[in-house]
């Protein structure tokens, strides 16, 4: 324990990796008269360094067996009957998902090159903060930690979306806001009503995650948080009923706020699930899977078909992101361990393939400022390259074997099978089907078939650097296709912990009155966050 | 009747006298002085040497049609002209004319008003001066009175701060705002026109922009807008102005002598010993004398500066006057601290 | 003989109650600004008598102080409302409702 | 003495202010307004502060209220014009409020201080030394603070009166979303 | 180290020319992209042979594998890893050999293409998936190249791309062969989560190791087998274009030549029925389903070969007939007959293959011509090509000694031997398609090599025989269409000869067929009952070709319009190829348009954005109403602010 927040900064810490965009986003505030081209550069060297950093510190905590590490916990507001913690921590699962977020950093900055028109330094700024916040949540530890870093990353991306946005983009950032701002504030009820209860029962509020995982509440209590939280994340995902602010938010969202929102801020949700509400909630969630499972399923099967008719290339891959998120919460709410590492894969290998999806299609609009279907076809003898990366990317985002997709579908699929949900993956198995149908009528409309439009004839094929952002991208598509156990293994046991865990709590019966719940084994929760080793037991009076 | 009240009531006749005298005096001063600056002769019908030209004028304004302009707002046309006279007929109250004495027996300062703060009152009713230009601009309903008003009131009120920080800065040495005391201590150092130069003459060029006499008489000047605000006045009513604004030269010169020319009291003489009626007399006569210097000085400047541009004037007054004032401020302040002065 | 002071108090509230009424009929921006000066210059009376009436100057200083402040308050509301009026063409308060809705 | 004085300014006030609220013509409710400025410096006069009512007819009606002419003038306001939104709710509402506070704090005023007395005016309680060795020693914060805020004053009041080239006069009322 | 070891080179090179020639290459350098493009394939069967020569040689029948890396550990562990046995090593053979002479006829068939460089690229990429396909040692790495070859066959159809239908045709394929992977994917969700391996070996293992699990009912009705072999099989059906799932194939045609004969004719196409005889112990124990399988693929047989009799587009005609020869394959396989599937795969690789590759050597004298009805008396300006057409034309109808007479003999003999009337039902089913194949096949060669020239002047004077590049590739393969037969001369036979049984096949590949007791084992009819055999499909093929040669020979095209003229109806049905893709249309694909279209406007706009915006205008309405209090009159508020003050003053002062 112990350790300054500034100590804490600079050493080789997670929350240098979290607040270190924060950092570089300082400079910006005088950067105001700079030119862009120095900005974007800028940004550039920042988003470089960043994942630079985020490498340096996983080479050095690398461990075969699952990477469990946390930085000393700083007291953030103490008081004698309360305690608020600043503390953070990168485990197993939370590790894919940061090191996405670094990777799609500076994808993002040479994505929105060109299609980001004004104000760099808002945009740099706004996109920095955004990346704190989303780290943040990522790594926070703290129940009230967490629910700050996930409001923080709210605004940015508002602004993103208001700001740099198309025409109803006002529309769209507000519809994003109050969807995504209703499902957060009644988690933070449930935050402040755990803690609350933790208080309660040991004479101190405490929202630390693992404090709180000691709770062991009445099913019905259970039944109100988890639902509270599922709400949130349900809505980030975002599943079937609360999805309808994604197809505007990414349409009208300029292309780097599309990549960042698909590629990361949608998995908070799914995160959520995983880290949050169902290890903290067991009885709850396993009483209310059934239905979110069937909000899955309906999600993939929707996303897919809606997608398919869609006139409107952005709102395809949007749609088409709802569908694979489907696919992710199947695997999640299956509560099986090849299906948990599905998900977890597939979180990342979505944020790379529809990443780039949109990608793609904002290097269409920053040529023609148009995204419709009808304003384009039969464009890849124009533009090889640009074909060849869309064709990749779309490949992937079917699932073909050998590539990305297909890794994260076959996993989730196999466990949630093996956990017996026959029917249900049968129909997400059907979502597969029309996925390739979505996504070849994409290709179909876009690149074959005779040139249509002549404007299209002179369209310029990618230049280096769009062949830059989309490189890394399809490199890592591939190499999960070809060799997830890479991806998979640092994973496994936390996820193995956590599951273990999940089931354990589930065994015995939720008691009539909120308790604390007995202590867990460390070698086993130690490998997640799950259990506190440096002190085991915080102030206890039972 | 008490003696306090016979005493006050004293001084303020002295006062009056002298001030009501002042206007006709003026009348014959301004033309006599510059006839003979400009080498030539000036009124000489009216009494010897046209001495009695001030009655003359006098009894013609009291005879003179009064009428007032069409549309004219009639209550404030009226009122103007009046308020005009109230400064001139209050500041002085607080302006000594001579030592405590002892007269009949009865000891009294020769103050009609011996309050500390003294000043302020001084400064206070002046202050109200402006509103008869204002009102009389405004309500003459005349578009040359409108502008002079305006032009004046300005001119007045940011001049004022240049003033009052002079006086401010004469005070600081005596640390009273009491005038007598203010003499009293330039009896016991020296005039304070030697101590502090500057605020003496930042003082100096106010005091003609307050009382808008050239080469600061933009408010009336015939040139540009025929006679400014008082353009639709005439006869008693002009006449009444026009007294108000020598008595207010009057007073304002009384102040300046007193603040920085030792008021009353004469340098290296001392008539203590005198009685008291005789030091009255004495301290009256040599404060006349120095408002009469200055009075002069007021007619000469006049007939020998060309009259200043607005913005010239809004310049000299904010830019130079006020920051020498300041200045000066400083100086003095540092100096009476320093225990210098 | 002497007032008591309480008479220089109802006086005041007096002035302030009709400093109200103006600031609240009154349509003319200038004349409410004016009825506040009223109500301002009603509780340097309440806060002189109170000093008065303790026999603590702090009261004095207070109004010393409120004279400065309104001194800077006018200087900036009339400023206000030579630019209201430049762009408005009118000081009616009713007809300055950009805040509507 | 004191107390025919007392009744004379006072009612001045009091009528004078009656006609600022009244007078439809802004200047006459100004001058009206100077009336019971200065009544009111008499009254504290008698309160025992002449430095007060020095100030007050120094600062309110030698400099605030000349402004207010002057912008009167400057802008040329006419007296308002009783058509247009009249709103008697508005009106008597307000009437009836204003008396019911005038009522309940002369009330309040009425049951505190019925019969006390006031101490004797003694020199020190008036002499102006006093006054600012108290003004410069305990009260030089807010003193320089006052200060501060009149150079802010100034300086604000001079950027915004000063003309704006790109709004001279437009006669047809902006609306909220043309302008930023 | 021996060859065999260099196993997982076969598949890389490919892969490796693909992304070479796709990636890097660019289009002048031609002769280079020519080197890779077909060296790599061609190193590849060097390498397959001499791994063959040494597993034959060596360790037969034991299967040889190779690991190369763990694909995912855990409790889901899946090896990238190979495996030869009898059964890959004849794929193996079949598809390195016929793959290798297509792409060097493609050589001159692509020439003058722009695409040259995209083509070779595409086309190693086939390879290497399907090598992968085929040596796959799970399941899984099975599904990778089942899949990439469906890609390889999407990118190829859709060669063309600037065209409007072959994209199309392209997508339809893929879309269709994703359904069957749908059910193929269940399958293995199934067999891995019951028996927690993807192995081939060890699911074998496991199954035998306890045949009651596998019996015991699972879902749908069906026991764990009967549902896993249903599966599969639908996967079958998707990518060997069996009913219901045929109808992308005819369309497929839209791609190159070369590509019909490689992928949809010789390969691809066949590994439908690769994985059936894969997991043969599963339809082993699934007699149901074995059933099912023969009936479907009896049915297709004979459905496809008479859409085949009716069609004017020379390689329509070929690719019925490939849907029918696969209904062939998978008729063998329902009725156990796993060898003869396997045979009849690899005969009908080289002469369907052949007939492919001459059709395409026709079209490309014809100057792009496809329709049969433009052609005619070719065999003057094409005689190498006529000859090879030909021969695989007499093998594909089964003429002694040709390969296609052995394998469908087979075939036939298997189903008539099976017991139960049904397997006599299939049996003549079968006999009627040998008949109608020949027939129709020989319409084709008639149509397209007697008479005279239909087509116009200018292609007349264009006629000319394909350089050598393309005729070697023919001769060979019409050779191979000779001599592939004679690795499965039947038992029978040689024992009629007093020799003792030389069927090589057979003995090759026992191994793979595993022993189910209780399923139909080898069949045991007497050596007359073959003969008999033989002779009734000799007989009807002659027959088919007799009709064939009195109908076309010589009145060519008449004989279509008389017999339109005689049966309009048969006709018009077989032409519309009984109006399958128009059922499927309405039936499947413009229902779920709608749903979607259904879903996007009313779903998620009417119901739920519209809820929501019923919400916020509920929410903007209050604040309407509460706006009223907020005037914009300053001297309102000030009045609200009096209010509060008087009664802040009574509440707390009085």
């Amino acid at each position: 324990m112990g350790g300054s927040f500034l100590s804490l900064l600079l050493g080789d810490t997670v929350t240098r990796l979290v607040f270190f965009p924060t950092l570089a986003a300082v400079p910006l505030l005088f950067m105001g008269k700079a030119k862009p081209i120095a900005v974007k550069l800028y940004a550039l060297a920042v988003s470089l360094v960043e994942i630079g950093l985020m490498l340096a510190w996983t080479a050095a905590h690398w461990d075969a067996a699952g990477l469990v590490v946390k930085d000393p916990v700083l007291p953030w507001l103490e008081m004698p009957s309360l305690s608020i913690v600043y503390e953070v921590g990168i485990d197993g699962i939370s590790l894919p998902l940061v090191l996405l977020t670094g990777l799609l950093l500076p994808v993002v900055v040479l994505g929105s090159w060109k299609g980001v028109d004004r104000h760099w330094t808002g945009f740099t700024t706004a996109l920095l903060l955004l990346t704190t916040g989303i780290l943040g949540a990522l790594v926070a530890l703290d129940l009230l930690v967490f629910y700050v870093f996930w409001e923080v990353m709210l605004i940015p991306m508002y602004l993103i979306i208001g700001i740099w946005g198309g025409e109803r983009r006002i529309y769209a950032a507000v519809k994003f806001f109050l969807f995504t701002m209703a499902g957060s504030l009644l988690m933070l009820i449930g935050i402040l009503w755990l803690g609350w209860t933790y208080g309660r029962l040991t004479g101190l509020w405490s929202f630390r995650y693992q404090d709180l995982l000691r709770l062991d509440l009445p099913v019905e209590q259970q039944l109100w948080l988890f639902g509270a939280f599922a709400l949130a994340f349900a809505i980030k995902v975002p599943m079937f009923p609360f999805h309808t602010w994604l197809p505007d938010a990414h349409v009208e969202a300029p292309t780097g706020g599309s990549v960042i929102l698909a590629g990361i801020l949608l998995k908070l949700g799914t995160y959520g699930f995983l880290r949050f509400a169902l290890p903290l909630f067991p009885h709850a969630a396993d009483r209310l899977a059934p239905w979110l499972l069937g909000l899955a399923v309906i999600g993939i099967v929707y996303g897919a078909l809606v997608a398919w008719v869609q006139p409107d290339m952005k709102k395809l891959v949007a749609y088409s992101s709802i569908a694979h998120l489907g696919f992710v919460m199947l695997g999640i709410l299956a509560c099986d361990l090849i299906a948990w590492q599905g998900a977890l894969i597939q979180m990342v290998n979505h944020g790379l393939s529809t990443g780039a999806l949109f990608l793609l299609v904002g290097m269409l609009y920053d040529r023609r400022h148009t995204k419709k279907f009808e304003d384009f076809g039969g464009i890849a003898k124009v533009v090889p390259w640009f074909a060849f990366f869309l064709v990749f990317s779309t490949l992937a985002s079917v699932g073909l074997p050998a590539l990305n997709g297909f890794v994260g579908e076959f996993l989730i699929l196999v466990g949630a099978w093996r956990a017996g949900l026959h029917l249900l993956v049968a129909i997400s198995t059907f979502g597969v089907v029309l996925a390739a149908i979505y996504l070849l009528h994409l290709l179909q409309k876009t690149i074959w078939g005779p040139l249509t439009r002549e404007e299209n004839r002179g369209l310029r094929d990618l230049d280096v650097r769009e062949v830059l952002a989309l490189l890394p991208l399809c490199v890592f598509m591939l190499w999960i296709g070809v060799a997830p156990k890479t991806f998979l293994e640092p994973s496994r046991p936390a996820l193995e912990a956590v599951l273990a865990d999940y089931r354990a709590r589930l065994a015995q019966p939720a008691p009539a009155a909120p308790g604390l719940g007995a202590s867990r084994n460390p070698a086993e929760a130690g490998r997640s966050f799950l259990v506190d080793l440096d002190a085991p037991d915080r102030g206890v009076q039972p | 009747m008490s003696p306090e009240t016979v005493a006050t009531l004293a001084k303020i006749g002295v006062w009056l006298t002298a001030l009501l005298s002042v206007a006709p005096a003026m009348l014959w001063f301004e033309r006599r002085i510059p006839a003979f600056m400009q080498d030539r002769l000036g009124p000489n019908r009216v009494g010897p040497l046209g001495l009695l030209q001030g009655i003359a004028d006098a009894v013609k304004f009291i005879f003179k049609e009064e009428f007032t302009p069409a549309n004219a707002d009639r209550p404030l046309f009226l009122l103007a002209p009046v308020l005009a006279l109230i400064p001139a007929l209050t500041t002085y109250l607080v302006i000594p004319f001579g030592p405590e004495v002892v007269i009949g027996g009865h000891s009294t300062k020769l103050v009609v008003i011996d309050s500390d703060s003294g000043v302020l009152l001084f400064l206070a009713l002046a202050s109200l001066g402006v509103y008869s230009l204002v009102l009389a601009g405004y309500s003459s309903n005349n578009k040359y009175s409108l502008m002079g008003s305006i032009r004046a009131s300005a001119q007045m009120v940011s001049y004022e701060l240049a003033l009052t920080t002079a006086v401010v800065c004469a005070l600081i040495p005596a640390g009273t705002l009491n005038l007598a005391e203010v003499v009293d201590y330039q009896r016991a150092h020296l005039w304070q026109a030697i101590s502090q130069p500057i605020g003496m003459l930042v003082f100096l060029v106010a005091a003609f922009a307050e009382t808008n006499r050239l080469p600061f008489d933009l408010p009336e000047a015939e040139s540009e807008l025929v006679a400014g605000y008082l353009t639709e006045y005439g006869g008693l009513r002009w006449a009444m102005f026009f007294m108000g604004e020598y008595m207010s030269m009057t007073t304002l010169s009384a102040l300046f002598v007193t603040l920085y020319f030792g008021g009353w009291s004469l340098p290296f003489v001392d008539f203590s010993g005198l009685s008291g009626l005789v030091q009255a007399l004495i301290g009256f006569t040599v404060l006349a004398a120095k408002i009469a210097a200055m009075l002069f000085l007021f007619v000469w400047v006049r007939w020998t500066f060309p009259r200043f541009r607005y913005d010239q004037l809004m310049r000299l007054g904010w830019k130079a006057l006020l920051p020498l004032a300041v200045l000066q401020l400083v100086a003095t302040a540092a100096l009476t601290v320093g225990g210098v002065l | 003989m002497t007032v008591p002071v309480s008479w220089y108090l109802l006086l005041a509230a007096a002035l302030f109650a009709i400093g109200v009424i103006g600031a609240l009929t009154r349509r003319s921006g200038i004349a409410i600004f004016l009825s506040i000066e009223l109500m301002l210059n009603a509780a340097n009376l309440t806060l002189a008598a109170y000093s008065r009436l303790l026999g603590d100057r702090a009261g004095q200083m207070v109004v010393f102080f409120a004279l400065a402040v309104a001194a800077a308050e006018a200087a900036v509301g009339l400023a206000l409302f030579i630019n209201i009026f430049r762009l408005r063409r009118t000081i009616d308060v009713n007809r300055l409702n950009l805040m509507r809705w | 003495m004191e107390l025919a004085v007392f009744v004379l300014f006072g009612l001045a006030a009091l009528v004078s202010a009656a006609l600022v609220v009244a007078h439809r013509n802004p200047v006459y409710a100004t001058m009206s307004l100077v009336v019971t400025l200065v009544s009111t410096a008499v009254l504290f006069v008698l309160l025992g502060s002449p430095f007060l009512a020095a100030l007050q007819i120094l600062l309110y009606t030698g400099a605030i209220l000349v402004l207010f002419l002057f912008v009167i003038m400057l802008l040329n306001i006419g007296r308002e014009r009783s058509s247009g939104a009249r709103s008697p709710a508005q009106t008597w509402s307000a009437v009836i409020l204003a008396l019911l506070l005038a009522g309940s704090l002369g009330r309040l005023v009425w049951d505190a201080h019925k019969d006390s007395e006031a101490p004797p005016l003694d020199a020190t309680f008036v002499s102006l030394r006093g006054l600012s060795e108290q003004l410069f020693s305990s009260y030089l914060l807010p003193f320089e603070l006052i200060g501060l805020l009149l150079l802010v004053a100034v300086v604000a009041a001079s950027w915004l009166a000063r003309r704006h080239e790109e709004d001279e006069p437009e006669v047809a009322a902006p609306s909220p979303e043309d302008r930023p | 180290m021996r060859p065999l070891d260099l196993l997982w080179l076969i598949p890389a090179l490919p892969f490796a020319g693909a992304a070479v020639n796709g990636l890097l290459l660019r289009n002048r350098h031609k002769p280079l992209v020519t080197a890779i493009g077909v060296g790599a394939p061609g190193l590849s069967l060097v390498l397959a042979l001499a791994a063959l020569w040494d597993y034959v040689a060596n360790l037969r029948p034991q299967p040889f594998e190779q690991f190369l890396y763990a694909w995912t550990t855990g409790s889901l562990a899946i090896d990238v890893a190979f495996r030869v046995d009898p059964l890959s090593a004849v794929m193996l053979f079949v598809v390195t050999f016929v793959g290798f002479w297509i792409h060097v006829y493609s050589v001159g068939y692509m020439g003058h293409d722009p695409g040259y460089r995209r083509f070779f690229a595409y086309m190693n990429l086939f390879m290497g998936a399907m090598l992968l396909l085929v040596l796959g040692n799970n399941l899984l790495v099975m599904f990778v190249g089942w899949e990439g070859v469906g890609l390889c066959s999407y990118l190829l159809i859709g060669y063309y791309f600037e065209e409007a239908f072959p994209p199309f045709a392209g997508k339809k394929a893929f879309v269709v062969n994703r359904i069957g992977d749908f059910a193929f994917l269940l399958g293995i969700f199934t067999l891995f989560s019951e028996y927690g391996t993807l192995h081939f070996g060890q699911l074998t293992e496991r199954i035998l190791a306890d045949p009651g699990a596998a019996q015991r009912p699972f879902l749908l009705g069906l026991s764990l087998a009967g549902f896993t072999a249903l599966c599969f099989f639908i996967g079958a059906t998707g990518k060997s274009a069996q009913i219901p799932l045929f109808v992308w194939l005819p369309d497929a045609m839209a791609g190159p030549t070369p590509v019909s004969a490689l992928i949809h004719a010789a390969t691809m196409v066949t590994a439908g029925v690769y994985m059936v005889v894969r997991t043969n112990v599963l339809y082993q124990m699934a007699p149901e389903i074995s059933t099912l399988v023969a009936v479907i693929g009896a049915a297709t047989a004979i459905v496809a070969a008479t859409i085949g009799l009716a069609q004017n587009d020379i390689k329509k005609v070929l690719a019925y007939s490939t849907v029918s020869q696969l209904g062939y394959m998978f008729l063998a396989a329902g009725v156990g007959a796993y060898v003869a599937a396997i045979f009849h795969l690899a005969t009908h690789a080289f002469f369907k293959a052949c007939l492919f590759l001459g059709s395409g050597s026709v079209i490309h004298a014809m100057g792009g011509e496809q329709d049969m009805r433009k052609m005619g008396g070719l065999k003057k300006q094409l005689p190498a090509t006529y000859r090879t057409f030909w021969i695989s034309t007499l093998a594909i109808a089964g003429i002694p000694p040709l390969a296609g007479f052995f394998s469908k003999d087979e075939i036939l003999a298997g189903t008539f031997a099976h017991p139960g009337a049904l397997y006599r039902v299939l049996w003549v089913v079968g006999l009627l398609t040998a008949g109608l194949t020949a027939c129709y096949m020989f319409r084709a060669v008639y149509l397209t090599f007697e008479g005279k020239f239909r087509g116009s002047h200018e292609q007349a004077h264009h006629l000319h025989e394909s350089p050598r590049v393309m005729t070697v590739p023919l001769v060979v393969l019409a050779t191979g269409a000779v001599v592939a037969g004679w690795i499965g001369i039947p038992k029978g036979v040689w024992e009629t000869f007093g020799a003792h049984d030389r069927n090589l096949l057979h003995h090759f590949l026992s191994p793979v067929v595993a022993e189910v007791h209780g399923a139909g084992a080898e069949h045991g009819m007497s050596h007359l009952v073959e003969w008999l055999l033989m002779a009734a499909s000799v007989a009807i093929a002659l027959a088919g070709i007799g009709i064939a040669r009195s109908q076309w020979k010589r009145r060519g095209l008449e004989a279509d319009a008389a017999f339109a003229a005689r049966t309009p109806v048969v006709q018009r049905l077989l032409e519309n190829k009984y109006w399958v893709d128009e059922i499927y249309d309405r039936l499947v694909v413009r229902p779920l348009a709608a749903l979607a279209r259904g879903c996007w406007k009313i779903v998620d706009t009417l119901i739920i954005d519209g809820g929501l915006h019923v919400g916020a205008f509920v929410t903007e309405l209050t604040g309407d109403l509460g706006r009223f209090t907020t005037t914009g009159n300053v001297r309102q508020y000030a009045l609200y602010f009096l209010g509060g003050v008087v009664l802040l003053f009574w509440w707390m002062v009085l």
